[in-house]
């Protein structure tokens, strides 16, 4: 329902509409303090583990690094650099295996056993005295990209477009995905470096406020952040009813302010900024040392491990090593890297955690509820997909044009192109129809149809 | 430890439901209704029932084989279609013709579209519509609820040779001394002679009619489950009971002498079993929204002009099959307003 | 035929306009010669049949009658019915109410000396075959026309219920069929009044029976 | 309900007899253009439209002919005046309104002597109709037509997504469609007796 | 269409079976579904049909050489209006009854366009003998399909055939097929029944 004059969305409980409730399983991990793990032997460091252009290596194998030492640097506007997670060796620069499948070129780190690992990289800035624009490239130079998952680099985000002006910073501590709890407890702990970085994204944005959001499941995260914040702050927190995919910034940004991002547009176009809670405490870390990214918060859990929890690890652990330490000895599992509604399978265990992975997901065999297992029907015009579909979208059309290979109509007529593939219409389908993958199919046949027209 | 093997997209996880479960449910749902048939109107209600559902669930399971396919019996619709039609034919109709109404349901009403899914109109009325223009006299010959003799022998019509006319029931009914029975349901007392039926037995059930569309309590009842178990629109039956409401309210307001009261109008004949069990086919119901009030809108306003102002006493079945009609350009014409549409379009303007 | 009738009507002029119209013209009286001839050659044979259609109607519903004689009452035609000895037997009279799916009109016999209805028949309905349409010749539902007392008002009960001479046992699954042929009666009771006042009339200064025809009969 | 009024012709024409699923006229241009929703709109008000012309022209000449006791040319007239009149409103609406007549356009000529036009006319001068239930009848008719002609444009629609079986595919399918649109419409029958 | 110099069992033939008008070209179904309801309405209707055909084929295969291009639509429509008319005379005069069923249709032959198509395709081509054949080819194909509808109506909506009883007494009508609605199923049935004919057929050639 969409009635910005009244905000209609405040008396339904301050949220969107739709959406869908899928068990939350954050008993694994959420009481559980963030614990630092040793180092691994080895780090594997792909050179595009954000959106943009691939960095570049400042060093060849055999060099050795300093932990927090820039080791790439950022190819363009779109794109950052990357920074040593630890001290070491560079012993090769070969391709790897990486989460989204495809091998790529990434430096092989051998960590030095031993070493005390301090960070020598880095000098305080007075972010005062810098311009927003110095502000920025101050921003860039530390690696920072979007921890939420989309690895968006995040200094993009803080050059705002010419016409718009931001006016409200909205923080995502939603962390909707069942079973994930990185964000949860970094607000818990870390409350003061994410309130610093607040207000650091609200300087270098000219907004006037910010505000946290989170859901109604974590109210222990809300008391911390409370707790250091001003009276009569400019930054607030509040929770909002915890539904999937409340952490969408759509979704958020109806949730919290009420405003709705219009079709094919960024938050900016309404005067918002969104960034992921990780991203912010980071910043609020990173930034007054202008210090690079090198290390994060990473909840493994699921039934299939013997000891989850909230581990910090450096950048380029790879999944292996982790598993191996939170007790996953299992047969082959259904390992996923992020969280169990938008993450993906990976194909190697080889693969490392880079800046965007907040999770590694393990279920158990029997969980697994796989395509397999779930007999398929065709769609019974049920309607729970068009009621879940926190975009208004219709799925129940979409998916059939899909079946039929129909894709043009779908972007024509059906708006294909709004679907951020959040899962929830593959979820409740009771016909188990493969929604999402039909849609990603979709879009990707009607890319490639323009791109051979252009 | 080695790789995983399973390799999927995302979302991993489901949720609860899935079609074979909730049809089953719906067929749970209808057993206590069948069981009050049986109780009501005896062992011709039950042969009925059985005749229903066995030829339907045959009929979809040999033309699967015949087509060389997989049996799709198992995802429980043609029984849910067998029980349904079952219960909205009259007691004493003849097996043969109840088999022939069958066939055509999953027949033509399904399989010749495509089967589960794919039909536009609800198989188990287009059975029944089929058996009213074929059959129309015993479609609308009646027999009396609670029949003493109705566990010991059948009604003389159910066992009719097939292809044959059923007997002329009122010998039957004259040996049974059923005295003042004038074979007419409710409705027809009500539109042919004005004559009200108390609302108490009519809610309970304990009247003329279809086999199992007596019992307007229960079948709320069962429907309530379905609704609570969200495997039902409740937003359809709500819409369908309300505007047939609303609009006989309006006629009674107007001339309480002749039309009938809102309340008589829920209660009586099919439009409970139609509202709970049939306009829900998610198949053949819209899936927005809006569209979905629309359609149930439709089928209460039709059913009550029908019952009032038409050549017919009971219209529900027709209402029904005439939203199904409509349900493509209802979904067409009600598309929901994505979220951030409306001030794109502004904007493009400006 | 889209373009047909484009063509038809556009007629661009190429050939000269006289002979587009000289041969049109040509088809056209032609056409209207055929037309005539087959008009004028098939007409005695359709008066004769529509003639006879009538009278078997009117003589259906007016048993014993041979002869019959329009008679006008203003604004409707009703039809006088003789026996072989000349004698009148009543008037056969129309009448029509909506039916089931369209209206029905009906013809019924008039008996005014005894104020009963002695026969009817179905002139035209669109009734359901195999069901409202027993109204045409279910034997059990004419007997209800034999002899129906039409001196107060025209009942239809359910079938088997008839207890009164003015009652019409009504056929079961079509009573909205049955009810439409007592609903025709019901509306001609108007019409039987004049026919009545006419009768009367007409018995007071009654010296033959071509008075009658001299009075409203047509030829 | 009065079976003269207005009200009964148009309600008669538009469900209880409709056009095309009770009396089977119009069936070609039923089955041609019902393919897609849009087309079947801008035919829907096509026919209508083409309906009212023809049944008022239809009057018109029925009321000359019988006074120079011409009936036996009424067929001849009725075709060619009914066509010409279409043809000249046509060119009408494709000056005055091209918007109009991008709508309506291709259907026009058509439609001008399919059996549903001709059907109206005919009736219309059997049942003799006065002006104003011609009107009714005209727009009853038109406006059945289009909404017979618009459901099953959606029905075949949807069922362009289905997995037909072979046996269902071309004209079958339409006719079973067809049946089952006048099977639910017989619920009409009797509306408003 | 090229028309055939010499005159064949074929120019009888088309219109029987392999273009049959009904079923194969889809055309003039509106009398197709309203006067099958008997199989005697049937076969007026498609004796009237074959008449007007004929006739018309005739009269415009005479005129062929006469009739300037401009005006021929014009003129078919005329000649055919024409026979329709006399058509309706002449039933009204053979039996009332017959007439009454037909109602209207028989006057809306005019529009059928088998009837038009013919005149355009065939007979404005031919000459007079050939386009008499043909045209009583295409009418006795439509009088057929006619009557494979009216006789599985009648027998099944009835029990009768020609208005005689075929079906023992106990039988029960099934009403549906002489409504609106048996018109569409039985024309469905039959048009399925020749489409996995042609199927099975051409599998044999392909086989074969
Ligand atoms: C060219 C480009 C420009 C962008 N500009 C902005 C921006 O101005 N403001 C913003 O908040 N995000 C911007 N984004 C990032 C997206 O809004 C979004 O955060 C990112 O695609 C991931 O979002 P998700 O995690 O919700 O999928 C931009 C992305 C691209 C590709
Ligand atoms: C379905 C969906 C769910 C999301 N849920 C969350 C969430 O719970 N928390 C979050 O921080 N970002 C979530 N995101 C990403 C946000 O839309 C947005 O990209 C992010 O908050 C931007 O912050 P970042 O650039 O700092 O990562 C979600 C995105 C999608 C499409
Ligand atoms: C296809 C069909 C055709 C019908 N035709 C007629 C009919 O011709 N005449 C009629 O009175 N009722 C007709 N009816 C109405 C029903 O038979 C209706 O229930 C009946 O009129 C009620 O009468 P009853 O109380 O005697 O059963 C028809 C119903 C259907 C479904
Ligand atoms: C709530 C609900 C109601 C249903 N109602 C019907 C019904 O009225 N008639 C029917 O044939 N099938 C019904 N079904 C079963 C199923 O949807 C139906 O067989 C499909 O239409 C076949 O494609 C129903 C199923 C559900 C879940
Ligand atoms: S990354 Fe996943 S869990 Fe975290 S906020 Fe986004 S969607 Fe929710
Ligand atoms: S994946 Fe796309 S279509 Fe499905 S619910 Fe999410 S946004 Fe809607
Ligand atoms: S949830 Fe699945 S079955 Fe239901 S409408 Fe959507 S796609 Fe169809
Ligand atoms: S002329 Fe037009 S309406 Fe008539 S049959 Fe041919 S295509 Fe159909
Ligand atoms: S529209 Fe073709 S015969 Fe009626």
């Amino acid at each position: 329902m969409h009635l910005s004059a009244f905000n209609l969305s405040q008396f339904f409980g301050g949220t969107f509409s739709h959406g869908i409730h899928p068990a939350e399983n954050k008993h694994f991990t959420e009481a559980k303090p963030i614990e630092r793990l040793p180092f691994p032997a080895q780090l594997v460091l792909p050179l595009s583990m954000h959106a943009g252009k691939p960095s570049v290596p400042l060093v060849r194998k055999g060099q050795e690094v300093v932990r927090g030492e820039p080791i790439a640097r950022a190819d363009g506007f779109v794109s950052v650099p990357l920074h040593a997670p630890a001290t070491g060796v560079i012993s090769d620069i070969r391709l790897m295996p990486s989460a989204r499948g495809p091998r790529v070129m990434s430096l092989i780190l051998d960590v030095y056993p031993g070493d005390p690992q301090e960070v020598l990289y880095g000098a305080p800035v007075e972010l005062d005295a810098l311009s927003p624009k110095e502000i920025v490239q101050a921003v860039q130079d530390t690696g920072l990209v979007g921890l939420g998952g989309a690895a968006f680099p995040t200094h993009v985000k803080l050059t705002v477009p010419e016409g718009c002006s931001i006016d409200t910073v909205l923080i995502n501590g939603c962390e909707c995905e069942p079973f994930l709890t990185t964000d949860h407890r970094l607000m818990v702990e870390q409350a003061a470096d994410l309130v610093k970085g607040t207000r650091i994204l609200m300087r270098v944005l000219g907004a006037k406020r910010a505000v946290i959001g989170t859901e109604t499941n974590k109210m222990d995260a809300v008391a911390a952040i409370q707790n250091v914040l001003l009276p009569n702050d400019t930054v607030s927190v509040k929770a909002v009813p915890t539904k999937y995919p409340q952490g969408a910034e759509k979704m958020l940004a109806k949730a919290l302010v009420g405003r709705e991002i219009p079709s094919g547009t960024f938050p900016s176009a309404v005067g918002l900024g969104v960034f992921n809670v990780a991203t912010t405490t980071q910043m609020g870390q990173l930034m007054p040392m202008q210090r690079g990214v090198i290390e994060r918060v990473v909840t493994v859990t699921g039934p299939g491990v013997k000891r989850p929890g909230n581990y910090i690890v450096p950048i380029g652990t790879p999944i292996r090593w982790l598993l191996n330490r939170c007790g996953f000895d299992g047969p082959a599992g259904h390992l996923i890297m992020g969280g169990p509604m938008m993450g993906g399978t990976v194909s190697s265990l080889d693969t490392p955690i880079t800046k965007g992975c907040g999770g590694l997901l393990v279920l158990t065999e029997h969980q697994l509820t796989s395509e397999e297992q779930m007999k398929r029907y065709p769609c019974i015009s049920c309607g729970a997909c068009v009621d879940a579909c926190p975009m208004h979208l219709n799925p129940c059309e979409l998916g059939r044009l899909a079946y039929k290979g129909q894709y043009e109509p779908m972007a024509e007529r059906y708006h294909l192109n709004d679907c951020f593939e959040c899962g929830s219409c593959s979820y409740v389908c009771p016909a188990a129809i493969p929604l999402v993958q039909y849609f990603r199919i979709a879009k990707s046949s009607n890319r490639e149809k323009v791109a051979k027209a252009s | 430890m080695s790789d995983p093997v399973h390799l999927k997209t995302s979302p991993h996880l489901r949720g609860a439901h899935s079609v074979d479960k909730i049809m089953r449910h719906v067929v749970y749902a209808l057993m206590p209704i069948c069981l009050f048939s049986i109780v009501q109107f005896g062992l011709s209600a039950l042969v009925l029932i059985l005749t229903c559902t066995a030829v339907c669930v045959g009929t979809e399971h040999f033309a699967c084989r015949l087509n060389g396919r997989p049996t799709t019996v198992g995802d429980w619709s043609a029984a849910i279609t067998g029980v349904l039609l079952g219960l909205i034919l009259p007691p004493s109709f003849p097996l043969w013709m109840a088999a022939v109404a069958s066939v055509v349901s999953i027949g033509i009403g399904k399989l010749f579209f495509g089967g589960l899914g794919f039909n536009v109109f609800n198989p188990a009325l287009v059975g029944r519509a089929f058996a009213q223009a074929a059959f129309t006299v015993p479609i609308t010959t009646w027999t009396p609820a609670m029949a003493h003799a109705r566990f010991k022998e059948f009604i003389p019509s159910t066992f009719t040779f097939p292809f044959a006319a059923p007997p002329d029931l009122r010998p039957w009914m004259e040996r049974l001394q059923i005295d003042g029975f004038t074979g007419a349901t409710p409705l027809a007392l009500m539109k042919f002679d004005y004559v009200d039926t108390e609302s108490a037995k009519l809610f309970v059930g304990t009247v003329a009619g279809s086999a199992g569309e007596t019992s307007s309590m229960l079948i709320l009842l069962c429907g309530l489950y379905l609704a609570y178990r969200k495997m039902l629109n409740w937003k359809i039956v709500a819409s369908v009971l309300a505007s047939a409401a609303v609009f006989s309210w309006i006629f009674w307001v107007k001339d309480p002498s002749v039309y009938p009261t809102p309340l008589f109008t829920l209660t009586s004949g099919g439009l409970m079993i139609g509202a709970v069990f049939m306009a829900t086919d998610m198949v053949s119901s819209p899936v927005t929204p809006l569209g979905v009030v629309i359609y149930g809108s439709i089928i209460g306003v039709v059913t009550v002009m029908i019952r009032l102002f038409g050549g017919l006493n009971e219209g529900v079945m027709y209402a029904i099959l005439l939203a199904n009609a409509a349900t493509p350009l209802i979904n067409n014409l009600t598309q929901p307003r994505i979220y951030g549409a409306v001030r794109r379009k502004k904007e493009v303007k400006a | 035929m889209s373009d047909i009738a484009q063509d038809a009507m556009e007629l661009p002029p190429q050939p000269s306009p006289f002979r587009l119209v000289g041969t049109l013209g040509g088809i056209a009286v032609l056409s209207g010669l055929l037309v005539v001839m087959t008009y004028q050659w098939t007409k005695p044979a359709i008066e004769r049949n529509q003639r006879e259609a009538l009278e078997r109607a009117v003589f259906s519903v007016l048993p014993g009658a041979v002869r019959s004689e329009p008679v006008e009452m203003t604004g409707q035609t009703v039809f006088a019915g003789f026996d072989e000895a000349d004698r009148r037997i009543g008037f056969a009279l129309e009448s029509e109410a909506r039916g089931y799916q369209d209206l029905v009109r009906i013809l019924y016999g008039f008996d005014p000396d005894r104020q009963k209805i002695i026969g009817m028949t179905v002139l035209q309905s669109t009734e359901t075959p195999g069901l409202g349409d027993k109204i045409i010749r279910d034997p059990a539902f004419h007997a209800n026309f034999e002899a129906l007392d039409v001196s107060r008002e025209v009942e239809v009960v359910k079938s088997g219920a008839k207890t009164e001479a003015w009652q019409i046992d009504g056929i079961s699954g079509a009573t909205v069929s049955s009810q439409a042929v007592g609903q025709a009666i019901r509306r001609g009771a108007e019409l039987r009044e004049r026919v009545l006042a006419f009768y009367r009339g007409d018995q007071t200064n009654r010296t033959d029976q071509t008075n009658l025809t001299e009075r409203g009969g047509q030829p | 309900m009065n079976p003269g009024s207005f009200s009964a012709i148009f309600l008669d024409a538009f469900l209880i007899n409709n056009f095309v699923l009770a009396l089977f006229l119009g069936i070609c241009p039923f089955l041609g253009v019902s393919g897609k929703v849009k087309t079947a709109g801008n035919m829907g008000m096509a026919v209508t439209f083409v309906m009212l012309v023809s049944s008022l022209c239809a009057f018109g000449l029925n009321h000359l002919l019988v006074k120079f006791e011409l009936e036996f040319l009424r067929l001849i007239c009725f075709i060619a005046v009914i066509a010409s009149a279409v043809q000249l409103v046509e060119m009408a609406i494709k000056r005055f309104s091209p918007t109009l007549f991008r709508a309506l356009g291709i259907f026009l000529p058509l439609i001008t002597t399919n059996c549903a036009i001709l059907g109206l006319a005919l009736f219309q001068t059997a049942r003799e109709y006065s002006f104003v239930q011609c009107l009714a009848f005209s727009l009853g008719a038109g406006a059945g037509f289009s909404l017979a002609l618009l459901l099953m444009a959606g029905l075949r629609e949807k069922l362009e997504l289905a997995d037909l079986p072979g046996l269902a595919r071309g004209a079958a399918l339409s006719l079973i469609l067809a049946g089952m649109l006048s099977l639910a419409f017989m619920g009409f029958a009797g509306l408003g007796g | 269409m090229s028309a055939p110099e010499k005159m064949n069992l074929q120019t009888f033939t088309q219109g029987l079976w392999k273009e049959n008008p009904v079923f194969v070209m889809m055309l003039g179904l509106c009398p197709v579904l309203a006067v099958t309801n008997t199989a005697m309405n049937a076969l007026a209707m498609g004796l009237a049909t074959t008449f007007v055909l004929i006739c018309s084929g005739f009269l415009v295969s005479l005129l062929r050489k006469v009739i300037p291009k401009q005006v021929r639509i014009a003129s078919y429509i005329i000649i055919i209006a024409t026979f329709v008319t006399m058509a309706d005379y002449l039933i009204q005069a053979i039996s009332l009854e017959v007439y009454q069923a037909l109602g209207a249709f028989i006057q809306l032959i005019v529009v059928n366009c088998i009837i038009l198509g013919r005149a355009e395709a065939y007979a404005s081509k031919n000459g007079p003998l050939k386009a008499v054949v043909n045209a009583t080819g295409m009418g006795l194909g439509f009088t057929f399909a006619l009557l494979c509808l009216g006789v599985v109506r009648e027998v099944l909506g009835g029990g009768t055939l020609f208005g005689m009883q075929v079906m023992p007494d106990r039988f029960q009508p099934w009403s549906i097929f002489v409504l609106p609605p048996g018109g569409f199923f039985v024309l469905a049935f039959w048009l399925m029944l020749f489409a996995a004919f042609e199927e099975r057929k051409q599998k044999k050639g392909v086989t074969a």
